[in-house]
């Protein structure tokens, strides 16, 4: 394969109705009005010399490159801000035109560095083009003049240096950094000649707001923003496109490589999640691939207190197989079970599945989707019929309000962040629900309408409070209601009751009410509203609750079943939906059927040749539950640190210490892997083949750029473990699982690797009914058949703050950062945030004797860990914030065992706590 | 563009936050405008007018001579910070010219000797 | 004893040369005999300060005045309008003004620029009556029909500007005076500005009933720090007076209206990044399409006009659109403010009819240099207009005769300059200053300008004097053809005239010159 | 607060109930019954069954009522 190049139509789509038809160095095109001649001119194949241009960013005009001429028309203007006119005559290629052209390219290479053989960029660089193109042969100012040549470069940032002397001004990375990412962290400085590209306040890229997000990057025409990577390894000579494996967002990648080493990874245009933007996990931080602690032979250790001894992988394998069917004659059927993982493929993550269900012959399977989504699963099924998220991502675009709980989007969906920014800056509106003032409750250029800093667990109390309002006040869409639901009436009564007024709850919120009845009107009377979740809703001891209590919400305005509004949750890792859906939970086969459908299982077990077990299996939870009760003995862990990421650390190590075998498969050794017998290396994304399905349900191809560096495919390893336990299980390669999963999957029965090759990703339910796949859910009716309006009783939960802990703790991400920190740690993402750090109100702090900086204890009733504090005026008083990043923290040291009554979903964003000072900060290190 | 005077630069976070703009956004700005200077000025500001208008009836040797009693070049503060000197380009006063403003007042027909006088009064 | 009314200019043209010493003196001369009414000017600059004498017969005008003559003035019955060597004699009689036509200047000089009543007695406020009683649709059909082009220097019809921001659809729509009045040698906004404020407030008022705008914003340089004080000073009065905010006039009609103060940028005379700054960012140009019309002030439909057309609209919607379409010629109708300056014996503001020539001007009502030496070279149309030789003194004032001819009209603003400039150093000046003041967004203005600068220096220098001389004319088309603005695109108008008409002064041989 | 020692189906089973509190017994119990039998592992199950039979005081009542609604399990999953 070779270097993929997107062609660049100079300026945005325009979706205008009208069609316009022009002509264009006697060629006729069709566009949409609004279109710029520009655009128009590359859709008939004619491209018009550009720099400024891109087209992801709006038209600016400013380097007269693209100038043509027009019948009619004085001048000539230039095309990219021209927009078509109906009968519009251009040429684009004129011997006047082509000496202004010269006459620009002569100016800005007057003002250029010579050095385009030894230039990281040559080869790659738009301005290089653009001199060939409009045939520059001499530069008449000479190269003594007035220039930039000796500006410094500035290599701050851990991925890429800003080189000003190769600066052309032509602001595309100033827009990039503005229009499509949304933070404004850069700007031109000063006018005139002196214009040129400054990061914040003049400083350095690493001092300003920069995010490294890399858009900037991704728009200079030349090598000013350069990948670092570029400048060391070179350019890179082919791609390869693939899906990010960080968060649920899912973007579309061009792995570059050079050799079989990735240079870089590019944003891909046409990914339909991300459109060619990218964050600075997916874009930068994928150097833990390579990284040195990867470990890449299988280990074996007969206890966890011996030493690892590596092995082949077909000792290690017959090891496996041999002790899970010694438990299991010993101990038991139900003894072993397995956890898949949202970081693996869809194909990964189906095998272990059918390895439980059919090898080991029990139910025993759980995904890590327990402890961050499951809620959702449940929820959304039970009011509407499916457990997905409602629309697609670009739906926001057309949402007028946006109703955020319980979500960070910028940090933790930085590239749907950005689009909600962007939407918000076009004129959206915004109600955030968050005990924080989270970034898009106010940053440059957007501001929330309201915000409710709803108190950690009230949220259920919250939620009845807006139905109420709505109800109340004759918000309802009773034509929809009529029309499409069920159980409205008794719903009605019940949530009508006083106690669910704002008035009634705003002690148990902390939300003034009139606050909270204003944004419930603004949501409800909106043409078009959406509500976004995270696992701010989920991870609760009422998370299921909460999630139909949205669903009631959404339902009874009629936000349901077109483009702008929905129900939607922002899932946490890559595959999270994906994992759900490929069956990891011990109640459903794949595609959320239970168990005990007889019909459902008929199918697995003809195609399996095994009877299935009719009843649930155990839970992540109950596993360890049952693990201390000496009925659960052998697990099997798919790319997962639960001794970091699940709560109660305590008891979860409790737990698979009296475990007789623990098979953990990962990229590195991790802290699970202390309390393993087996270690089973596992592949990078960048290794893998197979499929990841994002938040909007939507299936993305993931595409190998390398075999396998521990000479596996992980579904082969598991494939094989079953085999060693005598169940036979053999595919020649990812593509026939995925056909596995469309043969007894209604849902995925049109999804195959060619039909995501051919048109890039689709949406699920995609089938005969919807070949193309399902973009927008409960258009003409939900799922279930009518929607179900379900009473959501608000239960305090049992973590209250008291005397000995009267904080509030709660969880959660931050941009750089990824989940428990194996990946990014191991990037130059550390270089953002090289610890965890516990964020307090001032406040807070102030009592307790506390600054910036200090190391205090942090203690709940299940444990204590250290770390340094960071006040935060984002903060509100009695709430304090971390994220378990990394391992030294053990944030899930505090955490406790209460999870969601429904799915046990764990309650990680309510932990009662107190704060105390352990040792302050060196008075010199607190001046910064 | 309210007036104001000079932005100090530990002000820019501060003015950022107020206005819900970024740093940069205010930095841009800030530097764009000459109006806004980055550091005080002196506690005098003589401003020369050097455009067409002027220059046609003398400014060229008037910003010499500027130059030369205070010892600053235009943009330049003097060293005990009494006067800032800058050029200007159009005071609007075209037809009596040419033309000098000290602080906000403005001063026509400024011939050697009133140039002088001028900076007396400053220094 | 009567009080006697003495008129001392508060202009800050007048104030530059002495007028608040002489208006002191006066009242503490004269006390309770005379009261001192601070006017604007009636833009006979050289005469500045100009002193008033409100007499039975009329007013009788004295000038220059120093402070230093009050004593003498006064023993010699100042305040009867007594002969003096200083007098002027009946103000209204003065050549110089009298053959002028007044329409937008009209109450500059005349009346106390912030006296509500004052304007309403001379005439104020008729055009916003009418115009209220008309449907927006009729006025800008009469403002149209007026033949009213934009002053700031495109000339672009002001009634079809209106009608677009008529016809669009928005819930706020603003009107946007510019005032931003950068240009070298025109001063006649600020002297309106500080003349006669009620005029331009009047003016947008009429223009927002006229297109829909509920919101004005007067964009004023901070290089006119008295204009900023006296429109700020006049808006208060004109909300007192229930001129502004809700309800005008007592009709079904709100306008509110704000001054913005500009932060030293030239370039923030361009229409679309003077909107830029009054955003509040940087003045950087807009590429049009969209043009501010349809999209200009927060993206909402505005008018966008200089003072003198906005000032030209009460006048034109009290008299109606046929007395302004009478004057003039061709498509050049009603009147120009012209103003002359730089090195001029009789410089100030002169208001007639376009087609005058520019010899009348200069030669005329201008007495040719101060210096008294030959005049060389006139630029008009401020620092990116033409300069022109006396051999083209023939030439009439009109957009249409003056672009045919490589030169523009602009803001009407005329430079004198005698046999001593040196016009390849005013070629040199010219890429000087766009380099200074580019806003520098597109490539030809913000890397050309400095080329420019460095080409005119080896031209001149003889370096390689026939290649360079290539590559400045190139580098002129380029700038001409391919820049965002008017900035960077008529920048090559005084080069190219200045080497057109005065190619001695780049060291060009005989032999070149004859070509 | 809950004590760490109260055994995980009987803290769970309590959670669940105390979600119905404002429920119809009746229906409640039903409901309660079905999410159980739905999504709990058999074991689990048995233990809850077991300790109903023994009386235990720290089960809800609701709980004690869908108990009795509940099929027997197998105690060893």
């Amino acid at each position: 394969m070779t270097l993929i190049k997107e062609q660049d139509y100079g300026t945005p789509a325009r979706s205008g109705e009208a069609t316009v038809s022009v002509e264009i160095d006697g060629k006729t095109v069709l566009v949409p009005e609004g279109t710029s001649v520009m655009r128009a001119a590359a859709e008939c194949g004619i491209d018009i010399p550009k720099l400024c241009a891109t087209d992801n960013l709006e038209p600016f005009g400013s380097c007269r490159l693209c100038l043509v001429d027009i019948d009619g028309r004085k001048g000539s203007p230039a095309s990219c801000t021209t927009p078509v006119a109906d009968g519009m005559k251009v040429r684009t290629q004129t011997p006047e035109l082509a000496e202004l052209r010269r006459g620009v390219m002569e100016l800005y290479i007057s003002d250029h560095p010579l050095d385009c053989l030894t230039c990281p960029a040559n080869g790659g660089c738009e301005l290089q083009d653009m001199a060939g193109v409009v045939g520059l042969r001499e530069v008449r100012y000479g190269f003594d003049g007035e220039n930039h040549l000796d500006l410094p470069t500035d290599s701050t940032n851990p991925y890429f240096d800003f080189d000003a002397s190769k600066c052309i001004a032509c602001s595309r990375c100033v827009r990039a950094c503005g229009e499509v990412q949304g933070t404004f962290a850069l700007t031109i400085e000063g006018r005139g000649f002196d214009s040129k590209v400054a990061a914040g306040a003049g400083g350095t890229f690493m001092e300003s707001e920069c995010v490294s997000c890399g858009a900037c990057v991704q728009a200079c025409p030349t090598s000013t923003l350069q990948e670092r990577s570029v400048v060391q390894l070179g350019m890179p000579t082919r791609s390869v496109i693939t899906t990010c494996a960080y968060c649920g967002v899912g973007c579309s990648f061009k792995a570059e490589l050079r050799g079989d080493e990735v240079v870089r990874m590019v944003p891909y245009k046409d990914g339909k999640a991300n459109e060619g933007h990218s964050c600075v996990k997916g874009r930068f931080a994928f150097g833990y691939a390579s990284h040195p602690d990867r470990q890449l032979k299988p280990m074996v250790r007969e206890r966890i207190t011996d030493p690892w001894r590596e092995v082949e992988w077909e000792e290690a394998i017959g090891y496996v197989g041999s002790r899970m069917l010694d438990i299991q004659a010993r101990h038991g059927a139900g003894a072993i079970g397995g956890i898949s993982s949202s970081r693996c493929t869809n194909e990964e993550v189906y095998v272990v599945q059918k390895m439980v269900r059919a090898a080991f012959g029990n139910n025993n399977v759980d995904t890590c989707a327990r402890v961050c989504h499951s809620p959702t699963g449940y929820g959304l099924k039970q009011t509407y019929g499916t457990s997905a998220g409602t629309q697609d991502f670009k739906s926001v675009d057309k949402a007028d309000v946006i109703l955020i709980i319980g979500a960070n989007p910028t940090d933790a969906h930085p590239v749907f962040g950005s689009r909600i920014k962007r939407r918000l800056r076009q004129g959206a509106k915004l109600i955030v629900a968050d005990p924080r003032k989270i970034d898009l409750v106010r940053s440059p250029h957007i501001q929330a309408e309201h915000h409710l800093p709803v108190r950690p667990g009230t949220n259920v109390a919250l939620i009845n409070a807006m139905s109420h309002v709505v109800v109340t006040e004759g918000l309802v869409d009773r034509e929809f209601v009529e029309e499409r639901c069920e159980d409205f009436a008794e719903w009605e009564r019940f949530i009508s009751a006083p106690e669910h007024s704002p008035e009634a709850v705003e002690s148990i919120t902390g939300i003034p009410a009139a606050e909270l009845r204003a944004a419930t009107r603004l949501y409800a009377s909106a043409r078009n509203a959406t509500i976004m979740y995270g696992l701010g809703v989920t991870e609760h001891s009422q998370g299921s609750t909460m999630v139909m209590g949205m669903a009631n919400l959404a339902m009874a305005t009629g936000n349901i079943g077109r483009e702008g509004v929905g129900v939607n949750p922002l899932r946490g890792q890559n595959n999270v939906q994906g994992s759900c859906d490929m069956g990891s939970f011990p109640h459903e086969l794949p595609g959320y059927r239970h168990v005990s459908d007889e019909v459902v299982r008929g199918t697995f077990e003809t195609l399996w040749g095994r009877v299935l077990d009719p009843e649930p299996g155990l839970r992540i939870p109950n596993m360890f539950d049952a693990a201390i009760d000496g009925t659960f003995r052998g697990l099997f862990v798919q790319g997962e640190d639960i001794v970091q990421s699940d709560p109660n650390t305590q008891h979860v190590t409790a737990a698979l210490s009296s475990m007789e075998l623990v098979v953990v498969q990962d990229l590195f050794l991790n802290e699970t892997s202390k309390y393993a017998h087996v270690f089973l290396p596992g592949t990078s994304f960048l290794e893998k083949n197979g499929t990841f399905t994002n938040a909007e349900r939507r299936i993305n191809r993931v595409r190998p750029v390398m075999a396998p560096r521990t000479g596996k495919h992980e579904w082969e390893i598991v494939c094989e473990i079953a085999q060693a336990m005598g169940y036979p299980m053999k595919y020649d390669d990812s593509a026939q699982i995925m056909d596995e999963i469309a043969f007894t999957t209604p849902t995925f029965s049109g999804v195959s690797f060619a039909k995501l090759d051919q048109v890039g990703s689709v949406q699920w339910p995609c089938n005969d009914a919807a070949p193309e796949g399902t973009p927008i859910m409960h258009i003409d009716g939900f799922v279930r058949g009518r929607g179900r309006f379900v009473q959501t009783d608000y239960v305090p939960t049992q973590e209250r703050s008291t005397r000995k802990f009267p904080l509030i703790l709660t969880t959660g991400r931050i941009l750089s950062q990824y989940n428990v920190g194996a990946q990014t740690r191991r990037t130059g993402n550390s270089a953002w945030h090289p610890e965890d750090m516990l964020e307090m109100h001032p406040h807070d702090a102030e009592v307790r004797g506390i600054r910036d900086g200090d190391t205090v204890a942090l203690a709940s009733r299940v444990g204590e860990t250290t770390l340094r504090v960071k006040i935060a005026e984002r903060m509100p008083v009695g709430v304090v914030y971390t994220t378990f990043h990394h391992p030294v923290t053990g944030a899930n040291v505090v955490t406790t065992e209460n999870s969601d009554w429904a799915t046990n979903c764990p309650e990680y964003k309510v932990t009662a706590v107190q704060v105390s000072l352990k040792h302050p900060t060196p008075a010199a290190a607190v001046v910064r | 563009m309210e007036d104001l005077g000079h932005v100090d630069p530990a002000a820019i976070p501060i003015l950022a936050d107020e206005l819900n703009l970024s740093k940069a956004d205010v930095h841009g700005v800030v530097t764009f405008y000459h109006d806004f200077r980055q550091s005080a000025p002196g506690r005098t500001t003589v401003r020369i007018c050097r455009a067409e208008a002027c220059q046609s009836v003398g400014a060229a040797g008037l910003v010499e001579q500027a130059k030369n009693r205070l010892g600053v070049g235009l943009g330049e503060t003097t060293p005990d910070g009494s006067v800032t000197l800058e050029q200007v380009f159009c005071l609007g006063n075209c037809a009596i010219g040419p033309s000098v403003q000290v602080g906000d007042r403005l001063y026509g027909r400024v011939g050697p000797q009133e140039l002088d006088r001028l900076l007396e009064v400053t220094a | 004893m009567t009080e006697v009314t003495v008129y001392v200019p508060r202009d800050s043209a007048a104030r530059s040369v002495g007028a608040d010493q002489v208006a002191e003196r006066i009242a503490a001369a004269a006390g309770p005999r005379a009261r001192v009414v601070r006017n604007g000017s009636r833009g006979l600059l050289w005469l500045e300060p100009l002193v008033e004498v409100e007499t039975p017969a009329g007013r009788v005008a004295y000038g220059p005045v120093t402070p230093d003559d009050v004593e003498d003035l006064l023993d010699a019955g100042l305040l009867d309008g007594a002969g003096h060597r200083l007098c002027l004699g009946p103000t209204e009689e003065i050549a110089w003004l009298r053959d002028q036509t007044r329409v937008t200047f009209a109450r500059v000089g005349v009346i106390d620029p912030l006296s509500p009543d004052d304007y309403t007695a001379h005439g104020g406020l008729a055009g916003l009556r009418r115009a209220l009683s008309l449907a927006p649709e009729q006025v800008v059909a009469e403002v149209t029909d007026s033949g009213l082009r934009g002053r700031g220097g495109a000339g672009f019809p002001a009634g079809i500007k209106w009608k677009t921001v008529l016809g669009a659809e928005s819930d706020l729509k603003f009107v946007c005076c510019n005032a931003d009045e950068g240009d070298s040698g025109t001063f006649a906004d600020r002297m309106l500005m500080e003349g006669d404020p009620f005029t331009l407030i009047e003016g947008m008022a009429i223009a927002a009933w006229a297109t829909g705008a509920s919101e004005g914003y007067i964009y004023i340089r901070s290089e006119y720090p008295d204009a900023v004080a006296t429109m700020r000073a006049a808006i208060d009065a004109a909300y007192a007076r229930g001129w502004l905010g809700k309800r005008v006039l007592d009709q079904d009609f709100t306008f509110d209206l704000f001054v913005r103060v500009g932060g030293g940028a030239y370039i923030c005379g361009e229409e679309t990044s003077m909107l830029e700054s009054l955003e509040g960012k940087r003045g950087t140009v807009r590429a049009k399409p969209p043009i501010p019309a349809l999209e200009g002030l927060f993206g909402r439909p505005t008018v966008v006009n200089n003072v003198l057309t906005l000032g030209s609209v009460p006048m034109i919607m009290a008299d109606g659109a046929e007395a302004f379409a009478g004057l003039g010629v061709g498509r050049s109708r009603g009147t120009q403010v012209f103003q002359l300056g730089g090195n001029i014996a009789r410089g100030g503001i002169v208001e007639t009819a376009f087609g005058i020539t520019l010899g009348e001007l200069v030669e005329g009502y201008g007495g040719g240099t101060r210096s008294g030496r030959p005049v060389r070279a006139v630029q008009v149309g401020g620092p990116l207009g033409a300069y022109l030789p006396t051999s083209r003194f023939d030439l009439p004032m009109d957009y249409e005769a003056f672009a045919a001819a490589g030169a523009m009209v602009g803001h009407g603003g005329v430079v004198v300059f005698d046999d001593t400039v040196d016009m390849a150093g005013q070629a040199r000046f010219a890429m000087e200053f766009c380099a200074a003041e580019s806003c520098g967004k597109c490539t030809p203005c913000r890397i050309g300008a400095v080329r420019g600068v460095e080409v005119i220096d080896r031209i001149v220098a003889g370096e390689n004097r026939s290649a360079n001389l290539k590559v400045l004319n190139d580098l002129c088309h380029l700038m001409t053809e391919g820049s965002l603005c008017a900035m960077g695109g008529l920048t090559p108008m005084p080069v190219r005239s200045a080497l057109t008409h005065f190619p001695g002064d780049f060291g060009a041989t005989s032999e070149e010159e004859r070509r | 607060m809950t004590a760490t020692h109260t055994p995980p189906h009987i803290r769970m089973s309590n959670e669940i109930a105390v979600q119905f509190r404002n429920r119809d017994p009746a229906w409640a119990a039903e409901q309660i019954a079905a999410h159980i039998h739905s999504f709990w592992d058999p074991r689990m199950r048995a233990r809850l069954l077991a300790d109903v039979t023994a009386d235990d005081d720290r089960l809800d009542p609701l709980i004690v009522a869908a108990a009795a609604l509940l099929p027997p399990a197998r105690a060893n999953g």
